[in-house]
């Protein structure tokens, strides 16, 4: 066992699946000479040479574009947004070719690809620069969406997405990228679609994806001093979404709320409260509430920045309301 | 695969001409037909949705496919089947697709815009104009990668070349230096809009200047022209993997799509046009060059038959099962 | 009181506009000299000549950006996407500057913008032709979203559109184009954000909007033969929601149902499930379910197609397992 | 509006030499002075995010924008310090929005990147590379509708040409003859790559030939040359609502943004470039046009006591509350 930084994590999923099949291949801005925007990539222009690690233009819906082209004639592109920010001028490619070019093909063309980068809010980078864009893919059928927040899950959910045969949607986070982690010398994929219960518990259940599994953790460990018994539940797979694995930390719990950045109009946090309201129905002592991002563009000003995205004291506010305490 | 499982089989031509116009002039009439009845069996019902015709530019599509191989690769937009066919897709899949059966290329989940043969290397026809330009690119880029020599043709509108994708897939395709024909389809009408009300500058192909790529322009009356043409840029992608864009002048005989009375021109107009329909020209050039009056009715007989065939096939196939939803979304399981 | 189609009462409440103000203009292609894709501005390039109804080639980002950079110095733009389809091209500029473009700026300038154009599924277009986008955009802060369902209501909230000085989403449906309603002779605005009962019932409240409204109604009408009450709940507009219509039927009904076009993952329908298990939890005798799309990309063929689009027949039969009937 | 609030005023600069480029070298000193600044209060952790410096770059923004009159308009990118300066916003909103602050231009909401100031007709900076040119070619659409003669800059990096919206904005600035110029800084790099390895075609100002645009391309180490070949296409904007398509060369002393050691590029090469610096041929050419070394100085000294003044009134100004969220997300009432 090992301990990696998460961005080293992904960078040994990518290294080691690029040396396993010639086809798979790395294409972004500044992935190649400048190392990374994020240094996610060090030193694997120097290991692949410019054939596989391939510096683009500032031309996100053109390089989508390759690579989904490639992807149907059987190469296995690894496409990096510099953030998922700028996913935004490459939305349709992502909507309308990569998730539908097997169903309109009936079945003939698969796009096996994966798109990755920073997802959600980094530190007082402004209203365009703060998406948490998974509500717009996660929706999307012919799309799988991943939510790593560990290291180990980093690499195991990245080698998984390497070799799926569908499109998918890699959501990493610029606020992650240095933390550390335990990982197995030998992992290799960890399934996409499985939950993972990161903390038991008794009292209520939060569950959460990607940074915010860090924050419920948090605010598990606060109101553990307080006596309550926090589950964490966090997700991984966004789409496809592990009900089972929800469900029955819920029916133990029968209380919940969901920790997710993001604006709270609909997305993957309504996404969860309408199955959990659904198949849990009889489970529910309180409603499920959520706790996300304010509905505002993400202002620049530090404290209001710090306001608007979920933080543990957001949580255990919640979670104390949840319980009447 | 699923033609295979059927019992018919389309009809043999055989005995006919040799001479390469003598095939383009097959292809040419069987779209022509094919898209005719197309247009009949819509007005009966038996056609949902859009459904974009092909008439008046068949020269373009045979042509241009003339000068490829068949490992090579095509991409184009909603008005697929003229291309469809002339890479080789079967009148029994086309038609069928049309029709929304189970028997047709997509399995009739795609329809008129989204004819896709893997098989013949049919990427598909698309339906969001200008998408499928970076997609094709990067079907060009997979071939560099790979060192495979193929080519990628990549079919699109007068319209599309205002449009980002156009201009994105252009800069990477010359910066990269892929093997990729672009070629434009320059119908003068993005739908009811003349191209002097989309265009500040009337030649599309000044366009490649920007991007420091090999350029041509021409008419599209002659086949045999259209194939020389293409085939120079295919040769610079094939044999020096440099992409060029084509700008190919045509003119639709039919509206934009079926609902689309195409009011915006005379009829002067067209009737202009139509007199120099390139389907009359090919057929002039097959006597030309030899054939007799009874070898193009031989051809047109055995197209004839391979249209009832392939109208009979559609009719009689089965419509696909819900079933299919699931595995056409996604390769391999998936529970959402 | 007139009969009017939906197509009609769209072009009466811009024209109106355009006579009222003449910083009102349309843009879109063949709005014009084509008189409209789908006719809707039928007339207007002769009533109000090429400076006011502008013909674009096929640029959905340039002239979505047009529009907004327009709008920030005082002119009221209306533009029209030829479906909602092609806006995914110019998702960024809506996402990143017609929404962001106020807050970001500290409120020093507005965007009073209308973008409009038919959204949902048409008859058998295929996959890429077939969206319903509002759940990418109802998720925006900064955005209004509305989805009107009768045409006295697209004349209202057309005109309180324009008038509105926030970007404004605008949604239509092919198939409620040629759809009658009777609107009132001096009908002014329609308030955005205010639904509306559109059928009381005492057993389930069916919550709907644009063509699933008139399903809704279709399954209503043949739950009463079984003696099944229904109240209908027709949105009208997605952005703000209208909370507290919603809760009060669902208050009296105990039982709630959301009938929506498009994918269900998330958006609009999960962000109603979210709301009102919340705010009416205690009123609840059952789950709330919804009757969405199904998740997949729509097929060509229409039998599947019709499948995939919630009808009168799933919502009765969803309406029948709720009543445990 | 806050600021005025605010009991402070800035020193006033008086008695200064009066030829242009006195002014000039006013503006490009206090750009390069504000920036330099902002670095370090970066370094100490009062601004935070990305900040894009313009150091290198002065001579461009003050140039271009001293061929303005004010009430025209600017739209620019995420490196907008330098733009927003020489359209007339005071140092105080600047640096108070660097900070974050309730005084800052946009009301601390908008941050490095979003400089807005309505006052002074400057339009903003934006983040999402290419996105903002349309919006531009927007604001120029609205100066012809209304007829107003006002004509609007548009400034975009090398890197922002390979993007759709580029295209489109161009495409649709020449299709309708919009008053808008279009000014590409090429600083050579778009964060760490050259433009050798993003565009096929090193002469960018070339692709103005696709649209029928008119267009330039010169080096801006004069902020003089920059003034008087922008006013030209100024005057064609104005005068005869036709677009240009300007190139200006330049360079980038600091890396692309703070986190950036540019470690792409020799120091040999900075200081080649840094040898030629516009600030320092800006204050040659203010002596050579009879300026004395105390009025230079005293040009200087009016700066750093702007400077001085600026950085005080952002850190003593109030952070924004919270309750300024939801009022500046919608105008007029609105519950989700
Ligand atoms: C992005 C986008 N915008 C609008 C449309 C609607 N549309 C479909 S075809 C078409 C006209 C295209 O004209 P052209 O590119 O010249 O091709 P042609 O139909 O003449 O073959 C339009 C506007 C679309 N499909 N995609
Ligand atoms: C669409 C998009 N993709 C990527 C980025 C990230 N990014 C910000 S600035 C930049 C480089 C831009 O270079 P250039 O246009 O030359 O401007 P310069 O920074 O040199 O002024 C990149 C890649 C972005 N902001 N937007
Ligand atoms: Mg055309
Ligand atoms: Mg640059």
């Amino acid at each position: 066992m090992r301990t990696l930084r998460y961005r080293e994590a992904l960078r040994e999923a990518m290294i080691e699946e690029m040396e396993r099949d010639p086809l798979v291949f790395l294409m972004g801005e500044e992935v190649g000479h400048y190392q990374g925007a994020y240094k996610v990539t060090e030193g694997m222009l120097e290991r692949f040479g410019e054939k596989r690690v391939i510096d683009t233009p500032i031309v996100e819906e053109g390089f989508a574009g390759i690579g989904i082209g490639a992807a149907m004639v059987g190469l296995r592109p690894i496409i990096e947004f510099m953030t998922w920010n700028f996913s935004a001028v490459a939305f349709d490619q992502i909507l309308n070719n990569a998730a539908k070019v097997r169903q309109m093909s009936g079945g003939q063309f698969n796009c096996p690809i994966v798109f990755r980068g920073p997802n959600g809010s980094a530190k007082q980078v402004g209203s365009q620069h703060s998406h948490s864009m998974e509500h717009f893919y996660a929706t999307i059928p012919g799309l799988k969406v991943v939510a790593p927040a560990f290291p180990a899950d980093a690499k195991g959910l990245m080698k998984a997405s390497i070799r799926d045969n569908n499109p998918v949607v890699f959501l990493e986070s610029e606020t992650l990228y240095s933390v550390k982690g335990e990982v197995p010398d030998d992992l290799d994929t960890v399934p996409i679609g499985v939950a993972n219960v990161v903390r038991q518990g008794a009292d209520i259940t939060l569950i959460a994806y990607s940074r915010m599994t860090h924050v419920a953790l948090e605010a598990a460990e606060i109101a553990a001093k307080e006596g309550i018994s926090v589950e964490v539940v966090d997700l991984r797979s966004l789409r496809p979404l592990d009900e089972e694995t929800m469900v029955r930390s819920v029916q133990k719990t029968h209380r919940c709320i969901v920790v997710h950045e993001g604006w709270p109009y609909g997305g993957v946090g309504a996404e969860i409260v309408d199955r959990l309201q659904r198949l849990a129905f009889g489970s529910l002592d309180a409603p499920i509430l959520r706790v996300a991002t304010f509905d505002v563009p993400m202002p620049y000003n530090a404290e209001l920045e710090q306001m608007c995205i979920p933080g543990a004291a957001r949580v255990i506010a919640a979670v104390r309301r949840l319980l009447g305490k | 695969m699923a033609e295979k499982a059927h019992p018919k089989k389309a009809p043999a031509h055989s005995a006919l001409p040799s001479a390469p116009i003598a095939e383009y002039y097959r292809q040419m009439h069987l779209i022509r037909r094919l898209e005719e009845e197309a247009a009949r069996a819509y007005a009966a019902g038996k056609i949902g949705g859009f459904l974009h015709l092909y008439i008046g530019q068949e020269a373009v599509g045979v042509g241009a496919l003339a000068a490829l191989k068949p490992e090579d690769y095509v991409v184009t937009t909603y008005r697929d089947h003229g291309i469809a066919i002339a890479k080789g897709m079967s009148s029994r899949k086309l038609m069928a697709e049309l029709w929304g059966k189970a028997t047709g290329c997509s399995g009739g989940l795609g329809g008129s815009m989204h004819m896709f043969d893997a098989e013949n290397n049919m990427l598909g026809g698309y339906g969001i104009v200008g998408g499928h330009i970076p997609l094709a690119a990067g079907v060009a880029f997979a071939c560099k990668y790979r060192g495979d020599k193929r080519v990628t043709l990549c079919f699109f509108g007068d319209g599309a070349v205002s449009i980002g994708g156009f201009h994105e897939a252009l800069s990477l395709a010359a910066l990269w230096k892929l093997p990729i024909v672009f070629i434009c389809e320059n119908n003068e009408f993005s739908m009811g809009t003349p191209l002097s009300r989309t265009l500040s500058v009337e030649d599309i192909s000044i366009k490649a200047d920007g991007y420091g790529m090999a350029r041509d322009r021409f008419f599209a009356t002659d086949v045999m022209l259209v194939k020389e043409r293409i085939a120079e840029a295919v040769a610079r992608a094939r044999d020096e993997s440099l992409p060029t864009l084509v700008e190919v002048r045509t003119y639709r005989f039919r509206g934009h799509s079926m609902s689309d009375p195409a009011k915006y021109r005379t009829p002067k107009e067209l009737e202009e046009h139509k007199s120099r329909d390139p389907l009359t020209l090919a057929r002039k050039k097959l006597i030309e060059s030899g054939a007799t009056e009874e070898d193009v009715a031989k051809i047109e007989a055995a197209v004839e038959a391979e249209v009832v065939d392939a109208i009979k096939f559609a009719d009689e196939s089965p419509s696909p099962d819900v079933n299919v939803l699931e595995p056409t979304t996604y390769d391999g399981p998936f529970a959402a």
